[in-house]
């Protein structure tokens, strides 16, 4: 059994009101540390055993096709331990 | 970065600029440079580029909407006219009411949710901008086959969108349409209406006046959005490696467009502001020049005071940029500390960009060096204007030649099957899938709302006063013939106002075509703002503005032509309005207007694959008589509902069920009693001991009305079919669920 | 009687809970989100809509606004506080009532006519109610599933603070059902579905929603 | 300039419609690679310069306080390369 994650962002240019609502409410929280903050998808994907290349390369496309959209987001797949 | 300045285009007149890419023709790059004299600077490339494309200056459809002012009734209940944001009408105690549609469709094409989440946006702060509060939206929407994989793709992102933004901006959805069609696949259609009211003495102008105040700047940072297509400016002109990727794409906050209409309508409140205008396509560059040439001409702004949510654009990309969420206010200086502070209070970022001035220039400078310098008129009203080649396509006499004669039901066993039919097909299905993704109960005054023939909302809790909006388009008519078909949708607005009891008061349109480029298209353009013009003069309604969106085509098919029509209208007391169905059994139903037996372009013919033969001829003088009927008769309604497509069948379909109550019908000839779509037609339920009164006014009226059956009973009986209601909504309702749930 | 209704940048509701409010003969103050004092009001609404846009999580960031303070330690002090829908779910989040309110399991925006049973009429916003008393008023949210640990769920049940209880379909995930709790002494109140657009048939599905309001007017009589 | 990823998930016990629908969608678009997909939330937090122990504590307390909601979700925080 293996973990696959997906990370979805929004492309650094689009507007992202989410990210810009939680980097205004830290500060109001007494949190200064922050100059920007973003805020995208995390997908877990269990799979059963190892995963192999032709199923990474599958779960790329899952990534491009369902998981995020192109026109705005970005998307990275690694495998975690 | 160099900057393009006034002085370097002085000095360097003939450095080439990408003027086609930017999509300006070369006469009209060369009429810029004859305006100013010199070759323009990149920065006023950019504005005018953007200014005078299809989308901002109308070219190719000016020379036609011009029927518009010319055609007009004169009406005292007009309040401002076609060429502001919106146009407004005075609906009597002090209220005026303003209403307008906007296209999204490209943008929902790409991005269904964003697409779809600015169209809503958009049209709000038009009305917003009028100095109303916004109070109600809907949304007339088209879209390809209801099973096409793409149409699975586009339509649930579009809902989610519209009821992502409206939702949370806490207007309710009183309204809209769902219709599919083949050739709206790869040009789905977004429109969007909102409505929006206020005391006569509020309403707000797009004009810079007063040498001396103040342009303010207001709302969300300027981003990068809606700008791909300018970036060419920098990397040609400029950089060999161009600008960073700027998106096509604009990403909208309702958060911040909710905030900015409370801030706004606070501002409104303390009189704050001597003109304003929202910021949609083209930007600044739209703001900045309408404003100026709709007031003394004069200003000067400073561009670098813009705040920016991206540091590294360039002057013409800040120009261009259609980042949402923005207003620009002009504020006398000593309101200026005010404005600032109630901006503060709603945490909106707020800041002062520059001045109205004396003279007609628009001078923008950027870190002190002059890099516009242009008459704003030249840029707002002064573009091309183009008569562009129109001729009658021969699809319409083909088509007329067609025989439309789809099979019709006669046994009980093929009523049955064809009530099942028009119950659950996509187009007649119900859309409660989609209506409840929308709030419809916020701000606690909606009296009606789908699946009623109009949206309806009070306007003032103590007297009950209220309007009501209905949209409308029939494509299947308008294709067939597109002078009848404006006026056919018109008609059918101004009727679903009147089911209800309100009295129709004016008009707004949202006319989606093809290329303008193609003289077929441009022929239905024509000949639908003809029939629109003519409709309105003949039913005394003034057409208050509206929004043209061309180049709805896939190659060379372009989409059915689609004007759709909003309609307002007023009701004294909603409480008096009449219902669209029966809640009490025994009823009488009472069929007004005549049924002819003509199927062309009906829905029965599209479910058999007929797109052909003539449409039918509007009659406005009965439809207005109708209207007359429907008003003065409404204190005998227990119910009234248009008949529209789906025919009788669909009326009786949408009436059972709305409030669980069947019906016993006894028709002759039921398959064209069922499925014909003849206009000018309204089923009403009454008590028996007021037929008479009803018939004596029709009599007066001079309208056809006849008992085809009575309300009652758990079932749908048409002569000897039986549909029992829980079969019936189970057909009704599971369709959209099936295809998108 | 003066009822406080919150506003909060984003808060939809506030108007049509005060007019609620007034409805049931009440007089509504409204209370600025930023301005850390009550006004002396004798009880609150947090009214209904996407504060803060309902970023993060819906009411996570309103809940530390300002006037967020003095509002909680009246409520912890026994003053009646309603929290209706987005005001519910602020509630969760300052953790004055158990669990959460998560996405819709089908994952839409759900706006429809709801029945309820009132499962608890003693609370000070529920007792012009009958027990098991059916009511029909609006539902309207994107996330309006209730969650909580099973060992909060027996609390609640077994403590019998289940308020209100949807019938048929479970129309958003909610755990058995719920649409509303209340904390143990019964003075603050979590709802999900609009007791605020149910006060008169003409603009709603019923006037069933009008108990709500009378109740707390009630209740401060006593 | 750094970047600080806080990963909030939702606890296992707690059901996750997102990531069932993602889970039921897969196999309709061909992929079987997936036993099970769970959907969070990514953010992505800029600070200026080398985080300190105090920064990364201070982002601990906004990653519990408002990040994510103790009743029903994880986190996790760590420094980005
Ligand atoms: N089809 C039309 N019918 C009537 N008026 C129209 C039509 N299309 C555009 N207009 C009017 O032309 C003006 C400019 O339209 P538009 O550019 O859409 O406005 P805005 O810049 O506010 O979006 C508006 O007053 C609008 O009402
Ligand atoms: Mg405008």
């Amino acid at each position: 059994m293996a973990k696959i994650v997906v990370d979805v962002m929004l492309k650094p240019e689009i507007l992202d009101p989410q990210g810009k609502a939680v980097a205004a409410a830290l500060p109001r929280l007494g949190f200064s540390f922050a100059t920007d903050v973003r805020q995208g998808k995390r997908f877990e994907i269990t799979i059963d055993g190892e995963p192999t290349a032709a199923q990474l390369a599958e779960v790329e496309t899952a990534a491009e096709k369902l998981l995020s959209n192109p026109v705005i987001e970005n998307f990275t797949v690694r495998v975690e331990k | 970065m160099a900057l393009d300045t006034v002085l370097i285009a002085q000095a360097n007149p003939d450095a080439a600029q990408p003027f086609a890419e930017l999509g300006l023709k070369p006469d009209e790059y060369a009429r810029i440079k004859e305006i100013l004299g010199r070759r323009p600077t990149s920065s006023e490339l950019a504005m005018y580029s953007v200014m005078w494309s299809e989308h901002c200056s109308y070219k190719s459809s000016k020379i036609h909407l011009k029927q518009f002012g010319e055609k007009a009734v004169k009406s005292d209940a007009l309040l401002v006219g076609i060429g502001e944001n919106a146009g407004v009408v005075d609906v009597g105690q002090g209220y005026a009411v303003t209403f307008k549609i906007e296209s999204h469709n490209h943008p929902s094409f790409i991005e269904p949710y964003q697409g779809a989440a600015t169209g809503v946006g958009g049209i709000v702060r038009d009305i917003l901008t009028m100095g109303a509060r916004p109070i109600a939206i809907m949304d007339p929407l088209r879209f390809g086959p209801a099973d096409a994989p793409d149409t699975r793709r586009v339509l649930p992102g579009v809902i989610a969108g519209v009821g992502g933004y409206g939702n949370c901006l806490g207007l309710p959805n009183i309204g809209g349409e769902v219709v599919f069609d083949q050739t709206y696949l790869g040009n789905p259609l977004v429109n969007a209406l909102c409505v929006g009211v206020m005391k006569h003495s509020d309403i707000k102008l797009a004009k810079a006046a007063g040498a001396g105040n103040l342009v303010v700047l207001y709302g969300a940072k300027t981003g990068g959005d809606g700008i791909g297509g300018v970036s060419v400016l920098a990397s040609e002109t400029f950089e060999s490696k161009g600008p960073a990727k700027r998106p096509a794409v604009q990403v909208g906050d309702p958060f911040v467009e909710k905030v900015l209409i409370e801030c706004s309508l606070e501002i409104f409140a303390e009189d704050l502001v001597v003109g304003i205008q929202d910021l949609g396509g083209a930007g600044l560059s739209c703001a900045t020049s309408e404003l100026a040439s709709g007031g003394s001409g004069g200003m000067k702004v400073q561009l670098d005071k813009v705040p920016l949510r991206d540091p590294s654009l360039s002057p013409e990309e800040i120009l261009m940029s259609e980042s949402q969420e923005r207003m620009c206010a002009i504020v006398a200086p000593e309101n200026v500390a005010r404005f600032l502070e109630i901006c503060a209070k709603w945490d909106v970022t707020a800041t002062v960009i520059g001045e109205v001035t004396d003279g007609n220039h628009l001078e923008i400078t950027f870190n002190g060096e002059l890099i516009v310098d242009v008459p704003p008129r030249t840029v707002a009203h002064d573009g091309p204007v183009y008569n562009r080649p129109l001729a009658k396509p021969a699809y319409i006499d083909e088509a007329a030649q067609q025989v439309v004669n789809p099979p019709l039901p006669v046994t009980a066993a093929e009523i049955r099957e064809t009530i099942l039919t028009v119950a659950s097909t996509p187009n007649l299905a119900d859309k409660s899938w989609v209506t409840d993704q929308y709030d419809r109960y916020v701000q606690g005054n909606t009296i009606q709302s789908q699946p009623d023939d109009s949206g309806m909302v009070r306007i003032d809790e103590k007297s009950h006063l209220g309007v009501a909006v209905a949209t409308d388009a029939n494509a299947n008519w308008s294709y067939l013939n597109p002078y009848e078909g404006a006026k056919l949708a018109l008609a059918e607005a101004a009727r679903n106002i009147a089911t209800a009891g309100a009295k129709p008061l004016a008009v707004t349109n949202c006319l989606n075509f093809g290329s303008p480029e193609d003289p077929g298209v441009m022929w239905q353009f024509a000949e639908t703002v003809r029939g629109l013009a003519d409709g309105a003069l003949e039913m005394g309604l003034p057409i208050t503005g509206g929004n043209v969106s061309f180049y709805n085509q896939t190659g060379d098919v372009a989409i059915l032509p689609t004007p759709v029509i909003g309609v307002l209208g007023v009701i004294q007391d909603v409480r008096t309005r009449t219902p669209m169905s029966f809640k009490e059994a025994g009823l009488e139903l009472y069929l007004l207007g005549a049924t002819d037996s003509n199927l062309s372009g009906t829905e029965w013919a599209y479910l058999h694959n007929m797109r052909g033969g003539t449409a039918p001829i509007a009659d406005l003088a009965k439809e207005m008589r109708l209207i007359d009927l429907l008003l003065e008769a409404r204190p005998l309604f227990g119910a009234a509902h248009d008949l529209s497509q789906g025919g009788l069948a669909s009326t009786l379909i949408e009436m059972v069920l709305r409030f669980n109550v069947g019906a016993k019908i006894e028709i002759a000839n039921p398959g064209i009693s069922l499925l014909s779509e003849t206009p000018g037609r309204v089923l009403i339920a009454i008590k028996s001991g007021e037929v008479a009164q009803l018939l004596a006014l029709a009599a007066k009226y001079k309208i056809e009305a006849a008992k085809i059956g009575i309300t009652g009973g758990s079932a749908l009986d048409i002569n000897d079919s039986s549909i029992g209601l829980d079969e019936l909504r189970k057909s009704h309702t599971e369709t959209f669920k099936k295809l998108f749930g | 009687m003066k009822i406080g209704v919150v506003t909060f940048p984003g808060t939809l509701d506030d108007r049509d809970a005060a007019r609620a409010v007034r409805y049931a003969g009440g007089e509504a103050v409204s209370l600025w989100h930023d301005d850390a004092d009550l006004k002396g009001v004798d009880a609150v609404i947090l009214p209904g809509g996407f504060s803060y846009g309902d970023y993060l999580r819906c009411g996570a960031i309103s809940r530390f606004s300002p006037v967020m303070e003095p509002l909680i330690a009246a409520a912890q002090g026994g003053m009646p506080l309603l929290g209706i829908c987005n005001g519910f779910q602020v509630l969760a989040e300052a953790h004055l009532l158990p669990g959460a309110l998560t996405r819709n399991h089908e994952l839409h925006f759900l706006c429809r006519d709801q029945k309820l049973t009132i499962e608890k009429t003693d609370t000070a916003w529920t007792s012009s109610f009958s027990k098991g008393q059916e009511i029909l008023i609006p539902l309207k949210n994107g996330e309006g599933a209730y969650m909580c640990d099973d060992q909060t769920l027996a609390m609640l049940e077994g403590e019998g603070r289940i308020i209100a209880r949807y019938v048929g379909e479970n129309p958003n995930g909610s755990r058995n059902l719920i649409a509303g709790i209340t904390n143990e002494r019964g003075n603050i109140v979590g709802l999900m579905p609009h007791p605020e657009h149910a006060i008169d048939s003409l603009t709603g599905p019923s006037a069933d929603g009008i108990g709500f309001f009378t109740s707390v007017l009630k209740a401060m009589v006593k």
